[in-house]
């Protein structure tokens, strides 16, 4: 939807870190999947960030006037809220479609080493909470994570197979087409 | 009808409000899990007549057949529905996880949570706690962009005597102060304060 | 476990009734309401929920018909004044029920009938979420299907973000899961 | 959090757009001297009294804000140029004219800061609300034309134009794309009403068989 133009825009005047900061979380928030993680650019964004604390700390000490303190300051805000936001906005993403991020392998190799961490946590307590709450209950040839396939091939095929087969193979076959009910 | 208690479930909790949280509805959780319980009976029972009947009445075998398969698809049904249940609430819990941590959580909201869904509130709070220790940065503030890196606020309940990122402030009640906007957040999430637009 | 598989809307879909007659018998299942567990008879007609009604009808234990919000009636109605058929009483989830009985009996008519109901009904929704007071005439509402109530409710909150911000209102708030925001005081 | 953007509603929220548009340039006119700032997102002054700079919004509000500029609007921003924009949208029924695309928050913040410093500021603020109502008023024709037939809406529309239909217009094309899917509609209807392209489908919603 965004108009084409911002883009040439953007690379005509000379990018800064925080520019490229911008065009990562601008694009993060827009696209539905998770997209690559920037581990360099946010790398470099957050020594800046510190660069920058460090030189108001200087001018707080050197007593520089307020208003040039406070225009460091909010220039230091723009930019953490930038990260912040670009990392809240990828691991809301990650809680969102973590089993099908973990399946994926070329989605999970988008993520950076603390969100797979976060990541594998997420889904674990998650599972062990629907344990808890539904599998643990049901009876136990239902008890499977796996989403329930109801026209999954082996239930249909045992229910299939037993309609057709002979009289022989039924007592041979019933005793195991419970367990195809899962 | 099969399954009718289970999406019973799935109705109350769309039809409250996007965010919030109605309580856990136990007795319609276990009303279902009891029914599934039945169908597991009932499919055990037909599937044994089916053995013993052997073959002299293929038509009677079939209609045990197909009542065994009506107590299986309601067994799925049933199970669908409490997962989804279950997994909904948890998402609407993960949101609330990065407004709130779990220690924080007023008993209020508390007692909607069933015990497992305390547990896990707990645990995705201790998880994103230990990322953000990983990344040494707090993603819990900052939630809306920067303007003046401080806002005029007003102290909605007796805090008392605070030590702030930048002063020790006394958060008496309806006190107005110019507090930093990240020491201020949290308060205001908790709605212990309220931001004044002047 | 799919994401879509959780997908609450879906579920509730299922849920609809669908008329089925039944071609074979079925022992030990109490269907109606009377809860002794008795037997179906082969050419019983009975609703069932479509999650029940679509996996007999695979395995040809039942035989699935169109549901009357889809017939002639339906279509009339949605050919003379479409946006303002009251689509929600005869099924709440009319576009997602019927694009599963298209697929279950290959009933291609319905197909297209979804999607003109949708081209006339989606402008009004527009239009109305858009442009309209907020205190819209409840009346308008009540005869959305779900999907539309979704669509009107998306659009009614982009607007009102919207509308919000220009005000320029406070821009902390209460994390709304706490219950009702206090009101803030106008300065 | 009201300013924070819902996942599934638009992409951005308004204060999420308005915090985008205030690193957009323009210039001011200090009245104290102020050494070279080298900040993150760039350098900028060094400021002498009454020479005029060019510094993102965010930078001119805070001074405005203590006194320290006057701000100059943009050229759009005149009663002049507003009153063609207004009559050329209303007389070209689809086409919108290019006002700059954060023309919405920008005005805004100048009305909220540096009122005195926009000539004529109410006629100025009046041409803008037409302008706006105009365009939303288009949108909403626009939108109904938003048959399965024409997909591809070639309206530049403004960043928070786009932001406010967005969830909209999703979620419509969402509907489409499944109603006018194979399975659900004949071969020979299908022809009349083209699938939808341009629909940033994500994991398409597989219709259970």
């Amino acid at each position: 939807m965004e108009s084409e133009g911002t883009d040439d825009y953007e690379t005509l005047i000379s990018t800064t870190d925080a520019d490229l900061l911008k065009r990562s979380w601008r694009n993060e928030k827009a696209a539905p999947e998770i997209l690559q993680f920037q581990s360099s650019l946010v790398q470099r964004s957050r020594e800046q960030i510190q660069l920058m604390e460090e030189t108001v700390e200087e001018l707080i000490a050197n007593d520089e006037d307020p208003l040039t303190v406070s225009l460091y300051q909010m220039d230091i805000d723009r930019t953490l809220f930038l990260l912040r936001s670009y990392l809240r906005t990828r691991l809301q993403k990650i809680e969102k479609f973590m089993f099908h991020i973990q399946k994926a392998e070329d989605l999970w190799a988008r993520l950076s080493r603390q969100e797979q961490k976060f990541a594998k946590q997420s889904i674990e307590d998650l599972k062990t909470h629907l344990e808890q709450s539904v599998l643990s209950k049901l009876p136990d040839r239902y008890q499977s994570h796996l989403k329930q396939s109801v026209i999954s091939e082996e239930a249909d095929m045992g229910i299939f197979f037993y309609l057709n087969c002979t009289y022989i193979q039924i007592c041979m076959f019933a005793n195991n087409l419970i367990s195809m009910f899962s | 009808m099969y399954g009718r208690k289970a999406s019973q479930l799935l109705k109350e909790f769309v039809s409250g409000e996007p965010g919030q949280l109605t309580g856990f509805n136990n007795d319609v959780f276990a009303q279902v899990i009891e029914e599934c319980d039945g169908n597991i009976l009932h499919l055990q029972a037909l599937l044994r007549k089916m053995q013993e009947e052997g073959s002299n009445n293929q038509t009677n075998k079939n209609a045990d057949h197909f009542g065994a398969l009506v107590h299986h698809l309601s067994l799925v049904r049933n199970k669908r529905c409490l997962m989804a249940y279950v997994y909904n609430r948890a998402e609407v819990i993960q949101n609330l996880g990065w407004t709130i941590k779990h220690a924080d959580l007023p008993a209020a909201v508390k007692e909607k949570l069933s015990i497992s869904e305390n547990e896990y509130f707990g645990k995705h709070s201790s998880n994103l706690q230990s990322y953000m220790l990983d990344l040494n940065l707090d993603l819990a503030v900052d939630m809306v962009p920067p303007k003046d890196p401080y806002i005029k606020v007003r102290v909605l309940e007796e805090i008392g005597e605070v030590l702030l990122s930048d002063q020790i402030a006394n958060l008496a009640m309806h006190s107005i102060l110019f507090l930093k906007r990240i020491d201020a957040e949290s308060f205001i999430s908790q709605g212990k304060m309220e931001e004044l637009t002047s | 476990m799919g994401q879509y598989h959780h997908d609450i809307d879906d579920i509730l879909a299922d849920e609809e009734l669908v008329p089925a007659v039944f071609l074979e018998a079925v022992n030990g299942v109490g269907l109606f309401e009377s809860n002794d567990t008795n037997r179906v008879e082969p050419r019983s007609k009975v609703e069932l929920p479509f999650w029940l009604a679509s996996e007999l009808h695979l395995r040809h234990v039942t035989s699935v018909t169109i549901p009357p919000c889809f017939g002639k009636k339906t279509q009339e109605e949605i050919g003379a004044d479409g946006a303002h058929v009251d689509l929600r009483s005869r099924c709440s989830y009319f576009y997602e029920l019927g694009c599963k009985i298209v697929q279950l009996i290959n009933e291609k008519t319905i197909g297209s009938l979804l999607l003109v109901a949708f081209q006339t009904r989606y402008k009004e929704v527009l239009i109305k979420a858009h442009t309209s007071a907020s205190a819209l005439a409840p009346k308008y509402l009540s005869l959305l299907t779900k999907e539309e109530t979704k669509l009107y409710e998306a659009a009614k909150s982009s607007t009102e973000a919207f509308k919000t911000w220009r005000m320029g209102g406070p821009r902390f708030q209460k994390a709304s899961v706490l219950g009702r925001k206090r009101k803030p005081v106008r300065e | 959090m009201s300013g924070q953007s819902d996942p599934r509603g638009s992409a951005f929220s308004a204060a999420e757009l308005e915090f985008l548009a205030e690193d957009e340039m323009i210039e001011i006119v200090p009245n104290l001297r102020i050494k070279p700032l080298s900040l993150i997102c760039g350098d900028f002054g060094p400021f002498q009294p009454q020479i005029p700079t060019q510094v993102p919004i965010w930078l001119a509000v805070a001074l405005k804000k203590r006194g320290k500029c006057t701000i100059r609007p943009p050229d759009w921003m005149s009663v002049e140029k507003l009153t063609q924009v207004l009559e050329a949208e209303r007389d070209s029924a689809s086409s919108f004219e290019a006002l700059p695309f954060h023309y919405v928050e920008i005005s805004r913040l100048l009305f909220d800061h540096a009122r005195d410093d926009v000539p004529e500021v109410y006629m100025v603020r009046s041409l803008i609300e037409d302008i706006k109502d105009v365009r939303f008023h288009k949108i909403g024709t626009g939108l109904e034309k938003l048959s399965s037939r024409t997909y591809a809406m070639k309206l530049n529309l403004s960043a928070m134009e786009v932001n406010v239909i967005r969830p909209f217009v999703t979620g419509s094309l969402e509907t489409f794309y499944e109603l006018t899917a194979p399975e659900i509609i004949q071969e020979s209807q299908r022809e009349e009403y083209r699938r939808p392209q341009t629909a940033d489908r994500g994991p398409r919603r597989e219709l259970r068989r």
